[in-house]
C-alpha cells in the first residue's frame, strides 16, 4: 500500500491521514468546495476538490469519488465513518477497480448491515437479541407474544423510527388498546398501521464490543460504555464498562462468536443493550471504524486505524487474543458546535481562540484550528477530547482538568462542554449509574 | 494593547505629522487618523483572522513537507485568478473528476485550439472518468483564449479548464 | 475595557490631535472620533468573550472555575490605574511579600491616615514576613492621598500600598 | 493537602499545576513580574508576584516564596526543577514553617547534591562510579593511577569545567608530557593547577534511572536513553534505552540500592554512563522532578508529579516494584526557542501562530499560548512534545508525524524543531547508535 485515498472530512479524516503518514503512505485527501481550507486538506500530501458543499454531490458522489482514487494512483480508500462507509456497493467498486477497501467486505456490510438479517445471524451465532415478534396479524397474537416475552413490552411500528409510534406495555389488561392506538398512530405517522412487539427494557446501558478481524480470526478489543446519550446521539463514551466481569465475559465471547461467525474483515462495532440484571442484548453491527474509538485505543495501547490498513493490505492478524491486554480507564467528550442551553441547536461559527489541553494522559483529536471556519453543510462536532487515567474516578478528574483548560471561542460558536462539565461533575455519573436514559432522567435533557 | 502604548503612538504621530496610521496584529487592529475635520468612517473587518493575500489553487499536488499554515491561507480563488487574464471571458470548469483529453483520439486533432471560434453547444474537451468519456461542451459562444490545462493532466471538480472570450 | 481606560485615549487623542482612532481587538472594538460639534464613542463588546479586559491584580483569590482566557486579560497596570484618582501623586509599592499592617501594635494607632502628611523617611506602615516586621518608610514627603490596602491583608511584590502627593 | 504554592515557571509549573487540579489541591502560583501573563498565572487559582523578571530576586528569593506560601495559606511547595529544587536549605526552611515540601528531605539533598559525597555514597553503596583519582601529586602517581584504571584515560583540572583543560590519553608514554600540559593548562585556566585522572569512556550512552522513594523503600520505574545532547544539554530522550536486557536489571537494581542507602523520599533520576562493552558507571544524582520525566510516565502509566504529591502528604508508596510495568516506547523533544541553524542561539519573541499535534500516542506539555510572549529572562524551553506507540521504529514515526503538524511561529522567533526532524531522519538514530557526542559526531554539530 503506497497511496491512500481519504473518503471523508473532519476529524476522522485527520485520523487516518495521521496514521498513513506514520505508516509512511501518501494521502489523498477528497473534499467539497467547502472543506478546502480544512486541515486534512492543508496536511494532506494531494487534495481533490469532488463537489460543492452538499454531500450528495461530494462525499456521496461515488463517481468522482473512484476518479479521483484513479487519476491520484491511490491503491485504497478509507471511507472513515458516515458518508459511504457502510456502503457495499461503493465498497464492491473500489474491489472491482483493483484498489483496496479499507473495512469489511461488501458481504459482511450485507450480511450484518439490515438490521433484521443482522439479528438472523446473531440468533444463528447463538447471540441474545431482543426478545420480541414480526408484524403482528391480531391483538390476539400480540396477546400470547407478550405473554411469552414477558411484560413490560414495548410496541413498535414496523416503519416508525425516533421513537414515534412506541407504547410501553405493562400488563396485558393494557395490552388491546395499546395495540389498536399503536396501529393508528403508525398509520397516521407511516402510513402503515403494521406494529411488532419487543421487551422493553428499562434503564438499559449500551455497551458495545470493539472487534477486529482479518477473515480468519476475530478478535475483541474489549468494551466502551456509550449510556450517556441524548435523543440517540453519544455524547460520551468511556471504556472499560462497570458490567460485573461474568457479564462482561459472557458479551465479549459472543461478539467474537457473532463476528466470527460472518468472518469478519477489519475494525466493526456490536451494539448492545444491558439490562439492571446483567442480560444483554445484541442490537446491530457497525460495520465500519467509530467515533469514539479511541477510547479502546487509550486503553488497549492499540491503533485501530493502523491495525485496518495493515488488515486490508492482506496481513493477517499477528495478535493474539491474549495479547490485548486493556490498562487503566478512558473517557472521550464529544465536542461539538451545539448551544447545550438551547436544547443543543447547531451554533457553528468561526474559531476565534483555539487553546487545546496538554499534559499527561490527555489526547485530542481534532480538526480545528485557530481561524477555521465551520461550515454550516456537515455535522457539528468540533472534535473529541479523550482522557486516560489508572482508573475511572481518576480519568474523571483529569477530563474535568482538561475541560477546564479548553478554550474555543467565536462568534456565534457554543459547544457542548458546559454540558459535559455538568456530567462529570453529577454524583450519580460519578458513580457509575449510567444508562441511556440518564441525560433525560439527571440532566434535564430530553 | 496597553493605553500606554496608544499613547505613544499617538505621539509619534504628532512629532511626525502622520496623518493617518493601520495596524494589524494577531491581537488587535487600531487605525488612527490625525487631523482635519473630514472624518471618513472606516469600519473595520473581524479582527481574528487577518487573511493575507490569496494562495494558488493547491491541487492536485501540493509541497509534500509544508507544515499547515492554516491562517496564511487565503480563500481559493481559482476563478478570478483566471479572470484576471482575460477579464470578459467566461471559465469553463470541470463538472466532474477524471482526466483531461484535449483530443477525441491519441491521432487525431484537438477539439479547440487558443484564438479558435466555438459555438455553445460546441464539445470543447473530454474527460475521462471510471472508463467513461465526458464530452464537455462550451456554454457561450465565442473565442477561446486559454486552454488552462495540459492533455491527460487529472482534473478535480470545479478546476477551470477554459477561458472563452463570447462573442 | 474600563472608563478609565477609554477616558485616558480621549485625553491622549486630544492631547496630540488625533481626529479618529478605531482599535479593534478580541475582546472589544472601540471607534473614537473627534472634533466637529459630534464626538460619538462607540465601544462594543465582543460576545464570544464577556470577560473584562482588565483584571484586577490577581492575588490572593481570582475565581477558581474561570477557564483560561489569555487574550481577554489586559496588562496589569496597577501603578497607572491608582494615579488616576490622583496624578500628581507617587505611589508607594510593597517592596516584599507579606501581611500589611497600619499599626505598630493591634492596640496602637494607625502610623498614617488619609491626609496626614508624612515626611521623607516617616514610616508608613509594616510589612510582616517571616515573622519579620518591615518597616516601609516613605520615599518623599506629602499627604496622604489615599490609603489602598486593608489593615491586615496579604500583599504581593510591588502592589501598590499608598498614594502620596508630594508638597 | 488543601493548597500548593507552585514555585516555579513555564511549562514544570503547569504540569504541577494540572495535578494538583486533578487531585483537588487548590494552587497557588508564585511568579515574577515578567510571568504575570503565563499560563500558570493564568490557570491557577491564586497567583502572587514575588519579584521583578530577574530569578535571583524572584524565583530564587526565598523570603518572598515563604511569605507567599505563608499569606496564602499553602500547606506544600513544589519546587519543579531547577530555582529552588535542590536546595537544601530551602527544603529546611519550608519545613521549618510546617509546610511540607514536595520533594526529597533536605539530607537527601546534602548526600547527593555534591558530586564527590555522591561518588562516596555510590562506592558504599556498591555501585559502580568512573574510575579515577583525587588530585595528583606527582607524574609518578598519574602513571600508577593510569595503570591501575587501564588507558585511555583522560586528565581533568581540579577547578576546572566545560571541556577546558581536559586531555586524553592513550598511552603511558604519552602520559608525563600530557600532565605536564593538562597542569600548565589549568593553571592558565583557573589559576590552579591540579589534574586529576579519570577512565575515558569512549562513545558513551548516557542512560538515567528515574526512582520514587517514600523513605522506607525505593521503586525504580525503568530508565531513559538521555545521550542526544548538545554541549550537555540533553535534547530528546526516550524510554526505555536500547541496553541489553543484563545491562539493564544491573542498572536498575544498581539505582534503587543507592538511593535506598539514603532513604530517598519522592522522585530522582540517577545518571550513568554507559561504555560500548556495557559497563555503567553512575556520575550523579538530580534530587527532583527532570524535565523529561514524561517519557517514563508514557511507558508506565503513572503519574510522577501525582506520586510526589502522595509521597508528600505521607502516604507510603502502595505500588511493588513488580506492579511497575513498561510497555511500548515513548520519545520527548524539547522546543527550545533556539536557532539550530546559527548554532542554537536564542531566538524568543511572541508566539502568533501556534499548533500542536493530536491523535493517538502524542502528549503536549507546553506553557504557550497563541499570543503569549516568552519572556527573555528565563530558560528558552517553550514545550516538549512526547509520542508513545508499540515499539520504537513507530514510536519514531509518530513523532515525525507529528512534528509535521506543529506550527509554532512568530517575528523572531526560531526552535529547535527542524534539529529534531533531522535527528529522527539520521540512519544512525534509527538504528539506535546514539552516544553522547552523537550531536557533534553525526549532526555537525559541536
Amino acid at each position: 500500500m503506497k497511496k491512500v485515498l481519504i473518503a471523508n472530512r473532519g476529524e476522522i479524516a485527520l485520523r487516518i491521514l495521521r496514521t498513513a503518514r506514520e505508516l509512511g503512505v501518501k494521502t489523498v485527501v477528497v473534499h467539497s468546495e467547502a472543506d478546502a481550507e480544512s486541515l486534512p486538506v492543508l496536511l494532506a500530501d494531494e487534495a481533490i476538490c469532488i463537489g460543492p458543499p452538499s454531500p450528495a454531490e461530494s462525499y456521496l458522489n461515488i463517481p468522482n469519488i473512484l476518479s479521483a482514487a484513479i487519476v491520484s494512483g491511490a491503491d485504497a480508500i478509507h471511507p472513515g465513518y458516515g458518508f459511504l462507509a457502510e456502503n457495499a456497493a461503493f465498497a464492491e467498486m473500489v474491489a472491482d477497480h483493483g484498489i483496496a477497501f479499507i473495512g469489511p467486505t461488501p458481504e459482511n456490510m450485507k450480511l450484518l448491515g439490515d438490521k433484521a438479517t443482522a439479528r438472523k445471524i446473531a440468533r444463528e451465532a447463538g447471540v441474545p437479541v431482543v426478545p420480541g415478534t414480526d408484524e403482528l396479524a391480531s391483538v390476539e397474537e400480540a396477546k400470547e407474544a407478550a405473554q411469552e416475552i414477558g411484560y413490560p413490552v414495548i410496541l413498535k411500528a414496523s416503519a416508525g423510527g425516533g421513537g414515534r409510534g412506541m407504547r410501553v406495555v405493562h400488563t396485558e389488561e393494557e395490552l388491546e388498546r395499546a395495540v389498536l392506538q399503536a396501529q393508528e398512530e403508525a398509520r397516521a405517522a407511516f402510513g402503515n398501521p403494521a406494529v411488532y412487539i419487543e421487551k422493553y427494557i428499562e434503564e438499559p446501558k449500551h455497551v458495545e464490543v470493539q472487534v477486529i478481524g482479518d477473515g480468519k480470526k476475530v478478535l475483541h478489543l474489549f468494551e466502551r460504555d456509550c449510556s450517556i446519550q441524548r435523543r440517540h446521539q453519544k455524547l460520551l463514551e468511556e471504556a472499560p464498562s462497570l458490567l460485573p466481569d461474568e457479564v462482561r465475559k459472557g458479551l465479549l465471547q459472543s461478539a467474537v462468536r457473532l463476528a466470527e461467525h460472518v468472518g469478519y474483515v477489519s475494525a466493526g462495532t456490536l451494539e448492545f443493550l444491558v439490562d439492571r440484571e446483567g442480560n444483554y442484548y445484541f442490537i446491530e453491527m457497525n460495520t465500519r471504524i467509530q467515533v469514539e474509538h479511541p477510547v479502546t485505543e487509550m486503553i488497549t495501547g492499540l491503533d485501530l486505524i493502523r491495525m485496518q490498513f495493515l488488515v486490508a493490505g492482506g496481513e493477517p492478524l499477528k495478535l493474539r487474543q491474549k495479547d490485548v491486554e486493556q490498562r487503566g480507564h478512558a473517557i472521550e467528550v464529544r465536542i461539538n458546535a451545539e448551544d447545550p442551553e438551547k436544547n443543543f441547536r447547531p451554533a457553528i461559527g468561526q474559531i476565534e481562540t483555539l487553546h487545546w489541553p496538554g499534559g499527561p494522559g490527555v489526547r485530542v483529536d481534532s480538526h480545528l484550528y485557530a481561524g477555521y471556519k465551520v461550515p454550516p453543510y456537515y455535522d457539528s462536532l468540533l472534535g473529541k477530547l479523550i482522557v486516560w487515567d489508572e482508573d475511572r474516578p481518576r480519568a474523571i478528574q483529569r477530563m474535568r482538568r482538561a475541560l477546564f483548560e479548553t478554550v474555543l471561542e467565536g462568534p456565534g460558536l457554543r459547544t457542548t462542554i458546559p454540558f459535559h462539565k455538568k456530567v462529570l461533575d453529577n454524583a450519580f455519573f460519578r458513580r457509575g449509574a449510567v444508562y441511556t436514559n440518564f441525560v433525560a432522567r439527571r440532566m434535564g435533557g430530553d | 494593547m496597553k493605553i500606554r502604548e496608544i499613547r505613544e503612538i499617538l505621539r509619534a504621530m504628532e512629532a511626525t505629522g502622520a496623518s493617518e496610521l493601520t495596524l494589524e496584529t494577531p491581537d488587535y487592529k487600531i487605525q488612527i487618523k490625525r487631523g482635519g475635520t473630514e472624518t471618513p468612517v472606516r469600519v473595520v473587518e473581524a479582527v481574528a483572522n487577518p487573511a493575507p493575500a490569496a494562495a494558488p489553487p493547491p491541487p492536485p499536488a501540493p509541497a509534500e513537507a509544508a507544515p499547515p499554515e492554516p491562517e496564511a491561507k487565503a480563500e481559493q480563488a481559482p476563478a478570478s485568478e483566471h479572470e484576471d487574464d482575460c477579464p470578459n471571458c467566461v471559465v469553463v470548469k470541470a463538472p466532474i473528476v477524471g482526466t483531461f483529453y484535449r483530443r477525441p483520439a491519441p491521432d487525431a486533432e484537438p477539439f479547440v485550439k487558443e484564438g479558435d471560434r466555438v459555438e455553445k453547444g460546441q464539445v470543447l474537451c473530454i474527460i475521462e472518468a471510471m472508463k467513461l468519456f465526458n464530452e464537455i461542451e462550451s456554454e457561450v459562444s465565442g473565442i477561446v483564449r486559454k486552454i488552462l490545462v495540459e492533455d491527460g493532466a487529472p482534473v478535480e471538480y470545479g478546476q477551470p479548464l477554459f477561458l472563452i472570450e463570447p462573442t
